[in-house]
């Protein structure tokens, strides 16, 4: 069993490794020069490149790969040569980066020339004063300088040779003096729950996706439990009575609502339910992100459109699994034995039956996620499938990598809670 | 059974014609009430999409009535909301899905559609993959599962907008996603019957003869398998139509001008409540087809298994 | 306490009188069964034997009323302890299994639940029937479990079906099936899946049970020699019918009806071989349930068929002698004077010089194979390598034109022998020659020339074949492989080949499953031949055919050797076949040889002690036959590390002839004893001491 | 010799619940005169014999021709049977000895014992047929040989006697049985079967022990 789960888990790992370089490789580098996405059609090659330096583009793309997925202070702590650590804005809540320099939380600005030093202040607060002399000569004779400027960058300043960049601010693009030469855009990195600031909305992706993973988390998990009795329940009793008109029902009901595409079964609920019976809101006005905790009937359809997907497939799983052991030998035996009916099924059968269907199940998860795409577009809800939908149509690629990074993680994990239910309910593999 | 000649009778002696083993083949779906269903709602739909290539009933794109009429004499299902009429798009919009292909050089079309070509990919790509890995397990086993539970991990529609992202819209881009999408169950599925079938002893016995292992993966192997391969690339068929409607709903299908049915629903449902019907028969047009193939393929299994038996 | 035949107060426990069972199928109705009739008094163990689809386990599944859901019983009624059966609600019926009526399945595996321990499965028939205590029911079936020999009982109760052995598993379900003490027992051949020597234990704890708990036994079983072990009443099926029912004693000394008789022909007696005897196989093959014949349904393979048998059904009758018979003439009819019919050509056995020319010589051939353990250091690779054992310094010649029969039990190491000769494994050390050349790789490693020489048959003939290609492409593609055959001649030639397999020109275009077993068979063998090879290597290829056809097979293997002068390598699991077929004979225990010669000189004394138990387990379809009882204890060791010394030491009956008790066995390794004869036996007991045995089994005609 | 060795195994039971026709049916089929009535894994509930379908005259009195066919009709086993529950029925241990079941039918005047195991299972049942047999089998009835009676004083060493002088001649014994000799106190008879042997001889041999004379002398 050890090695069983050893195997698994190793098995993930290695899939998650892949998964992210794939995704990583096809975002940033297939999706071509993101700086036009942000900065517009517009601008200038100059504005762009300046920009791409900012971002930290230019660098090769294994440590690209490296800076977003676990980080990239240790890189840039052996250039400022001190500890850097990360402390909340007072406004917002985000977390800033400074330089840790004898207890003191420091960060430098280059003004006219001369470098201020920015200390922070227990409230959250600055003080600024003039840095100490700092420089450094390299061979060359140049002077220059590695720290934190006050856009969460590790910098290089060049003494008396300030780069003009151009920097985004809200009322547009501004051309600023003094600018270092060399960038290195600090982040923890994505296994640190840092996946770098949305292109989008401008605001680190961790932020904004939380409460959407949140909701929907409670739309899937509604389903969820509506669908799982449900679909065992219909699936057993089809299984048991293979051939007889029940279980033509059943299976043929469910294999239509399998079949049918969720936007197809969206709309006709939102027809039946929202505008000729007028039961429920057709349309769901989602106000805020919180609004299906005051207003949970909002719930209704997205999870009847939910259900009624997962609902056949889960029914048919069981089944087939059901007809399968309902005929296999151990079952005549216990017949035969003279065991009840009930019994046969209850204790002989069910318990060999869901081993199977269990680890589809769990396989099936990221099919669900598709499914919740669909339906949180259809209804307007603020979920993580909207999310991802609308960060991919933006080109949002931070957003689509963490999302999608997110989902590949909750697949994957589901799959490992399938493979540990099978091991705990296969006594072949618990007991190998 | 010394005597192997088999007594008169017992075996037919002349061989039966083309025709006749074609349609004794045939008739396994008429054994099916299931199957038979099925395909009535396949055909229904194919020819429907072939009428449409030579007539239709008037031209799909031109916004030459009322807007957003119900069923009538005239527009048979109603016109949508730029009066175009309904019925003409939903049959040219079958040409897309199941009859032809538009390539991005020069307006050149390609005959069958893109679920089936999506669908003939992802087979292309699984029967090799999976063969391999069933066939020659080992490293090639490991590395190709490794490989493709990676893509497996993938939610579908995540990976379909990362390669709609990546490459823009188009044909071919559909055709690719579906293969993408497709090919790891393909491959699980071969490498499945793949590692079944290798313990046969015919398969000893072609390695005893010194056969490459091409020859046994190709020539030996996967005839076998063709059975549940083409069930499962019947449902796949339908899965990449389900597929196409959502991405079509979603605004990332199928380009335009062609009608898609998917896009269709999506612009139907923002009047939806001034129109119901132009939301309603889009999406009972791809609900049908699908479940149709769905029906097909699983009357079909069931025959097959049976006959097994 | 013998009883007559006659009515009995109390009645006989199974009554089946007439009995008809039918299947629906599209378009109609099969009778699987017809009119058989059979009664089994206490404590009486009735057997029915017959080929495969002849319809006995459709009369077991009648008698308990679970034929499915398209099966039906159509006439006849069944009466257990006098009271009809048929007809029954499901819940009397329900009450009846498992307390009065119990049932053994073929495969212990597969009728034992994955996923429950085996305790909590039998408990339940004590709790469910009786409502006895679940700690009252443990105490129960643990005894039962003692009952039926069962090392360490009470710890079987808390395991899982996987983790205990076959023959174990086969006694936790007779022990499942005393538990309630029913009056009649159903086996449905509960010793086919297992190894002989396992069989052999088993039937014995059946005979002893049936003794103690005075239960009916109805026992289904295709090996005539099983049923004479444990049976005293048999009855013959052949498609549907009973043909002939009578005491064990009767069946085999004195066969009314001449499928009996055909029947008993077609097995090699242990002992008798290609030399001195022949084995005649029924012509034809069993009508499928479909197509039966009108009239007697045998008619078409008797050879004493006359007009009357095609017009009138003969009925089940009573001769004078208490046999039950369904034929016309079973009166006038003289086994003694049959012949066998002209189309049955007994094969030529070709008599090679006494010139020894050897075509393949092997010297200590190892194969390990590597496993993985279970452990975490395993998964990380840090424990050392361990190895499976699978074969152990294999040393073996074999002369031109002979064969070389393998027997073993499973796990033997004897297909991965001919695995490694063959080149589907490379071999682990050692040296093995083929003509001079060597083939200790893998086919990789050999020549084309080479790959040709060697080729195979194998077991099952439903595997054996590709279902996708005709006949005629999969004999044709060896000889245009390997160019042996100008392309325009392949289909002459394949159809010459054809017809040497008894097989038509019009086989050429058949799909194989238009094919019987036994002709799957045939033209598996027509493809090994295809390429002409010098050696062939056959894996059991007769068993999984029914005894008619496996005659035929044999037979045909042997004219194909006299017509090509083929070397053979022959595996089988069943000595009477192997010492039929072959030259020379080596038995394999655990991966060694441990006696290789002459095969009259293996079948006789002196024996290596597992030679002696192998022989002295193989169930003999002669009732009258003595054999000696020797019985192994325990499971064969694992492979993985098997036992120091003598592998076989764990288990040998006769380690105690040894000074010490047999101390050298578990620590060297034993020396080869050779004669003249080259008949090489590897036991540390001396060749004097294994003389004074006394010979396995002793017949009326010969001492074996 | 206990019971479970005399009796009759596995015998023919009915549930209560079935017809007291269908059991009568039964009964003559297949020539059994008593049958156990079993409820739920083989408990004993009650015994069914010959004498439960007689009908009570008062009954039979009371009812027209077209009632008793539907009475009887609908006469359920459970209604005519001798119920364990009022204690009609008599059963025995089977690890009981055949003498203790002996006395008890003899006791009782009863035919049949209903045999149990100790949870009341019933295992078997034994019969006046079913004792008859164990004498026959007791005194070596089926095989043939010399069946002699002895009479001899009731004195310690007399049976040593009897068996050294068959010993001693290389004789062995197959069957043996001993009683009180009838009317006459203070001596026993035993019954002596054996084999392969000739009146002649055994009258040699046995004319010699002392203080013992043959009774009866004849070949079986």
């Amino acid at each position: 069993m050890a090695r069983f789960i050893i195997r698994s888990l190793v098995s993930t790992f290695i899939t998650l490794i892949i998964v992210s370089v794939a995704l990583f490789l096809l975002l940033e580098v297939g999706s071509g020069d993101i700086t036009v996405k942000i900065l517009g059609v517009f601008s200038t090659p100059e504005q762009r490149a300046s920009y791409r330096n900012q971002l930290g583009l230019d660098d090769p793309v294994y440590l690209r790969y490296i800076d977003w997925l676990i980080g990239n202070e240790w890189r840039a702590e052996r250039q400022v040569g001190f500890d850097l650590v990360t402390a909340p804005n007072p406004q917002t809540g985000e977390d800033t980066w400074w330089a840790d320099v004898d207890g003191q939380l420091i960060r430098w600005s280059l003004e006219e020339g001369e470098l201020m030093k920015l200390v922070r202040q227990e409230d959250g607060s600055t003080v600024a004063s003039l840095a100490d002399a700092v420089w450094t000569t390299d061979e060359g004779g140049q002077e220059s300088f590695w720290g934190v400027d006050d856009k969460n960058n590790a910098v290089k300043w060049v003494r008396g040779e300030g780069a003009e960049v151009w920097v985004l601010t809200k009322a547009g693009l501004r051309k600023e003096g003094d600018g270092p030469q060399d960038y290195i855009p600090l982040r923890k990195g994505l296994i640190r729950g840092d996946a770098g600031k949305s292109l989008q909305y401008g605001r680190p992706v961790s932020v904004t996706l939380w409460p959407r993973v949140r909701n929907t988390l409670v739309l899937a998990g509604v389903a969820f439990l509506v669908v799982m009795p449900l679909a065992l329940i219909f699936g057993i009793i089809a299984g048991i009575n293979e051939g007889k008109p029940i279980d033509r029902f059943i299976s043929v009901t469910s294999l239509g609502a399998t079949a049918t595409p969720e936007f197809v079964t969206g709309i006709f609920l939102i027809l039946i339910f929202g505008i000729w019976l007028q039961w429920l809101p057709a349309v769901a006005i989602f106000t805020s992100a919180d609004a299906i905790f005051e207003n949970p009937a909002l719930l209704a359809l997205p999870v009847l459109t939910l259900t009624a997907v997962e609902l056949g497939y889960v029914i048919r799983m069981t089944r087939a699994s059901m007809v399968e052991v309902m005929g296999s030998p151990y079952i005549r035996t216990a017949i035969l034995k003279g065991m009840p009916y009930w019994r046969v099924v209850a204790r002989h059968a069910v318990r060999n039956a869901l081993m199977a269907p269990i680890t589809i199940i769990m396989l099936h998860v990221n099919w669900l996620i598709g499914g919740v795409v669909v339906v949180e577009t259809i209804f307007g809800y603020p979920g993580l499938g909207k999310y991802i939908f609308d960060a991919a149509i933006f080109g949002d690629v931070n957003a689509v990598e963490a999302a999608a990074m997110l989902t590949v993680i909750i697949a994957v994990l589901t799959r490992i809670l399938g493979d540990l239910a099978y091991t705990f309910l296969n006594p072949r593999i618990r007991y190998a | 059974m010394a005597v192997a000649q088999p007594t008169a009778g017992a075996v037919p002696s002349q061989a039966p014609s083309r025709w006749a083993k074609m349609w004794k083949s045939l008739s396994i779906i008429f054994e099916s009430r299931i199957a038979t269903v099925g395909m009535v709602l396949v055909l229904f739909w194919v020819i429907l999409g072939l009428i449409s290539l030579v007539w239709t009933p008037y031209p799909p794109n031109a916004s030459e009535f009322t807007q957003n009429l119900p069923p009538n004499t005239t527009n048979w299902l109603g016109t949508d909301h730029l009066g175009r009429d309904i019925l003409s798009r939903l049959m040219v919009g079958t040409q897309v899905i199941l009859l032809k292909t538009r390539l991005p050089w020069g307006g050149l079309v390609f005959p069958i559609g893109v679920a089936i070509w999506g669908v003939i990919g992802s087979v292309l790509v699984g029967a090799f993959l999976g063969l391999n890995a069933g066939y020659r397990g080992g490293w090639w086993d490991q590395v190709t599962m490794q490989f493709l539970d990676a893509l497996i991990a993938f939610p579908v529609i995540v990976l379909y907008l990362v390669v709609i992202a990546a490459l823009g819209q188009g044909d071919l881009v559909v055709i690719l996603a579906i293969t993408v999408t497709g090919a790891p169950g393909v491959a699980r599925l071969v490498r499945s019957l793949a590692l079944d079938i290798k313990t046969r002893d015919y398969i000893r016995a072609a390695e005893t003869r010194g056969e490459s292992p091409w020859y046994v993966m190709f020539v030996e192997i996967l005839p076998n398998a063709r059975g549940p391969l083409i069930v499962d690339s019947m449902l796949r068929v339908g899965y990449a139509i389900f597929a196409i409607g959502t991405l079509g709903f979603l605004g990332i299908g199928l380009p335009p001008p062609d009608p898609d049915w998917g896009n269709m629903v999506n612009e139907a449902r923002k009047n939806i409540f001034s129109n119901q019907w132009a939301v309603v028969w889009p999406s009972v047009a791809i609900a049908s087809l699908v479940i149709g193939l769905n029906l097909f393929a699983d009357g079909l299994r069931e025959e097959l298994t049976r006959y097994q038996k | 306490m013998t009883r007559t035949n006659g009515k009995v107060p109390g009645g006989p426990v199974l009554s089946v009188e007439d009995l008809a069972v039918a299947y629906k199928i599209r378009g109609g109705e099969i009778e699987a069964v017809q009119d058989v009739t059979f009664d089994i008094q206490r404590g009486e163990a009735h057997g029915i034997v017959g080929e495969s689809g002849c319809g006995k386990s459709t009369v077991t599944w009648a008698i308990l009323n679970f034929l499915g859901a398209n099966g039906y019983v159509k006439r006849g009624g069944i009466k257990f302890l006098g009271q009809e059966l048929v007809g029954r609600s499901g819940e009397e019926l329900r009450r009846l299994r498992g307390d009065q009526i119990a049932m053994v399945y073929q495969d212990p595996m597969q009728a034992l639940n994955p996923s429950m321990r085996l305790g909590d499965q039998m408990k339940e028939v004590l709790t469910v029937h009786r409502g006895l205590s679940d700690k009252e029911a443990e105490k129960r079936c643990i005894s039962m479990l003692e009952r039926v020999y069962m090392p360490d009982a009470a710890n079987v109760m808390h395991r899982f079906p996987h983790q205990i052995s076959g023959g174990q598993q086969q006694r936790v379900v007779i022990a499942m099936a005393l538990l309630n003490n029913p009056a009649l027992l159903i086996m449905d051949e509960p010793t086919t899946a297992l190894d002989v020597t396992v069989e052999a234990a088993v039937l014995d704890l059946i005979a002893e049970l049936r003794r103690d708990f005075d239960t009916g036994i109805l026992f289904i079983s295709h090996n005539l020699g099983v049923v004479a072990r444990v049976c005293n009443k048999v009855g013959v099926m052949y498609a549907g019918e009973m043909v002939e029912v009578a005491t064990t004693e009767d069946i085999y000394k004195n066969p009314q009806h001449p499928y009996t008789q055909g029947l008993i022909r077609c097995v090699p007696k242990l002992g008798s071989d290609k030399a001195s005897s022949m084995l005649y196989p029924i012509r034809g093959r069993v009508p499928p349930p479909n197509n039966r014949p009108p009239g007697c349904v045998y008619g078409p393979r008797c050879d004493y068929f006359q007009d009357r048998c095609r017009e009138e059904r003969p009925e089940l009758r009573k001769l004078p002698n208490g046999v039950e018979v369904r034929c016309h003439f079973a009166e006038k009819i003289d086994p003694s004077k049959w012949q066998p019919s002209e189309d049955i050509l007994p094969p030529k056995v070709r008599q090679n010089g006494d010139k020894e020319e050897y075509i393949i010589e092997v010297k200590d051939l190892k194969k390990y194979y590597e496993v993985q353990g279970s452990s975490l250091k395993d998964v990380f690779g840090m424990s050392e390598p361990r190895y499976v054992k699978a074969v152990e310094n294999a040393t073996f010649n074999v002369p031109k034109g002979k064969t070389l029969g393998i027997v073993g039990e499973s796990g033997c190491g004897k297909s991965t022998l001919i695995k490694t000769i063959i080149g589907l494994e490379d071999s682990t050390s050692g040296d093995a020659e083929f003509l001079g050349l060597d083939i200790t790789g893998d086919l990789t490693t050999r020549t084309e020339q080479l790959i040709q020489e060697l080729q195979m048959v194998f077991q099952n003939p439903d595997s054996t074949m590709n279902p996708s290609y005709t006949v005629g492409q999969q004999i044709g593609r060896p000889m245009l492989r390997f160019g042996t055959v100008p392309k325009g001649e392949v289909r002459n030639e394949v159809i010459k080949l054809l017809n040497l397999m008894r097989l038509g020109a019009n086989y050429y275009d058949r799909l194989p499953r238009q094919l019987s077993g036994g002709e799957k068979q045939r033209v598996g063998i027509a493809r090994a031949l295809a390429s002409r090879p010098d050696l062939v290597l056959c894996d059991e290829p007769v068993s999984a055919l029914d005894v008619s056809v496996q005659a035929a097979v044999l037979n045909l293997l042997l004219e194909v050797q006299a017509e090509y002068g083929t070397t053979m390598i022959f595996i089988a699991h069943d000595l009477s076949v192997v010492r039929f077929f072959s030259d020379y004979v080596a038995v394999m225990y655990l991966g060694q040889i441990m006696e290789i010669g002459p095969a009259d000189a293996i079948y006789a004394l002196p024996y290596h002690p597992y030679t002696e138990a192998l022989l002295s387990a193989v169930p003999i379809p002669d009732p009258s036959a003595k054999q000696k009882r020797i019985r192994l204890e325990g499971t064969v060791p694992s492979a993985i590390s098997p036992p120091q010394g003598c592998r076989f030491n764990t288990r040998c009956p006769r380690r105690q002839l040894l000074p010490d008790g047999g101390k050298i066995c578990e620590t060297e390794t034993p020396p080869w004893q050779e004669d003249e004869r080259g008949h090489r036996i590897f036991c540390h007991i001396p060749r004097e001491t294994l003389l004074t045995f006394e010979p396995v089994i002793q017949t009326k005609e010969r001492a074996v | 010799m206990l019971v479970k060795d005399v009796m009759t195994r596995h015998p023919i039971m009915v549930p209560p619940e079935m017809s007291a026709a269908e059991a009568q049916h039964i009964m003559t089929e297949n020539l059994v005169r008593h049958l156990p009535v079993v409820g739920d894994g083989k408990k004993l509930v009650g015994l069914v014999t010959n004498q439960c379908f007689a009908m009570k005259p008062d009954t039979m009195i009371s009812l027209s021709v077209w009632e008793i066919t539907r009475y009887l009709s609908n006469l359920k086993v459970q209604k005519i049977m001798l119920s364990v529950k009022e204690g009609k029925v008599y059963t025995i241990n089977f690890g009981k000895t055949v003498e203790q079941a002996a006395r008890i039918m003899t006791e009782h005047k009863i035919g049949c014992l209903p045999v149990v195991d100790d949870d009341g299972v019933v295992v078997g049942i034994l019969s006046e047929i079913d004792l008859l047999r164990s004498l026959q089998e007791m005194l070596g009835l089926p095989t043939k040989g010399v069946r002699v009676t002895m009479r001899m004083p009731n004195k310690k060493g007399q049976f040593a006697a009897l068996t050294g002088a068959l010993a001693q001649n290389d004789l062995g014994v197959m069957g043996i049985g001993s009683f009180p000799t009838p009317r006459q106190p203070g001596y026993y008879d035993i019954v002596v079967k054996i084999p392969e042997v000739s009146i002649e001889q055994v009258r040699d041999i046995l004319s010699q022990v002392p203080e013992q004379e043959i009774v009866d002398i004849h070949e079986e």
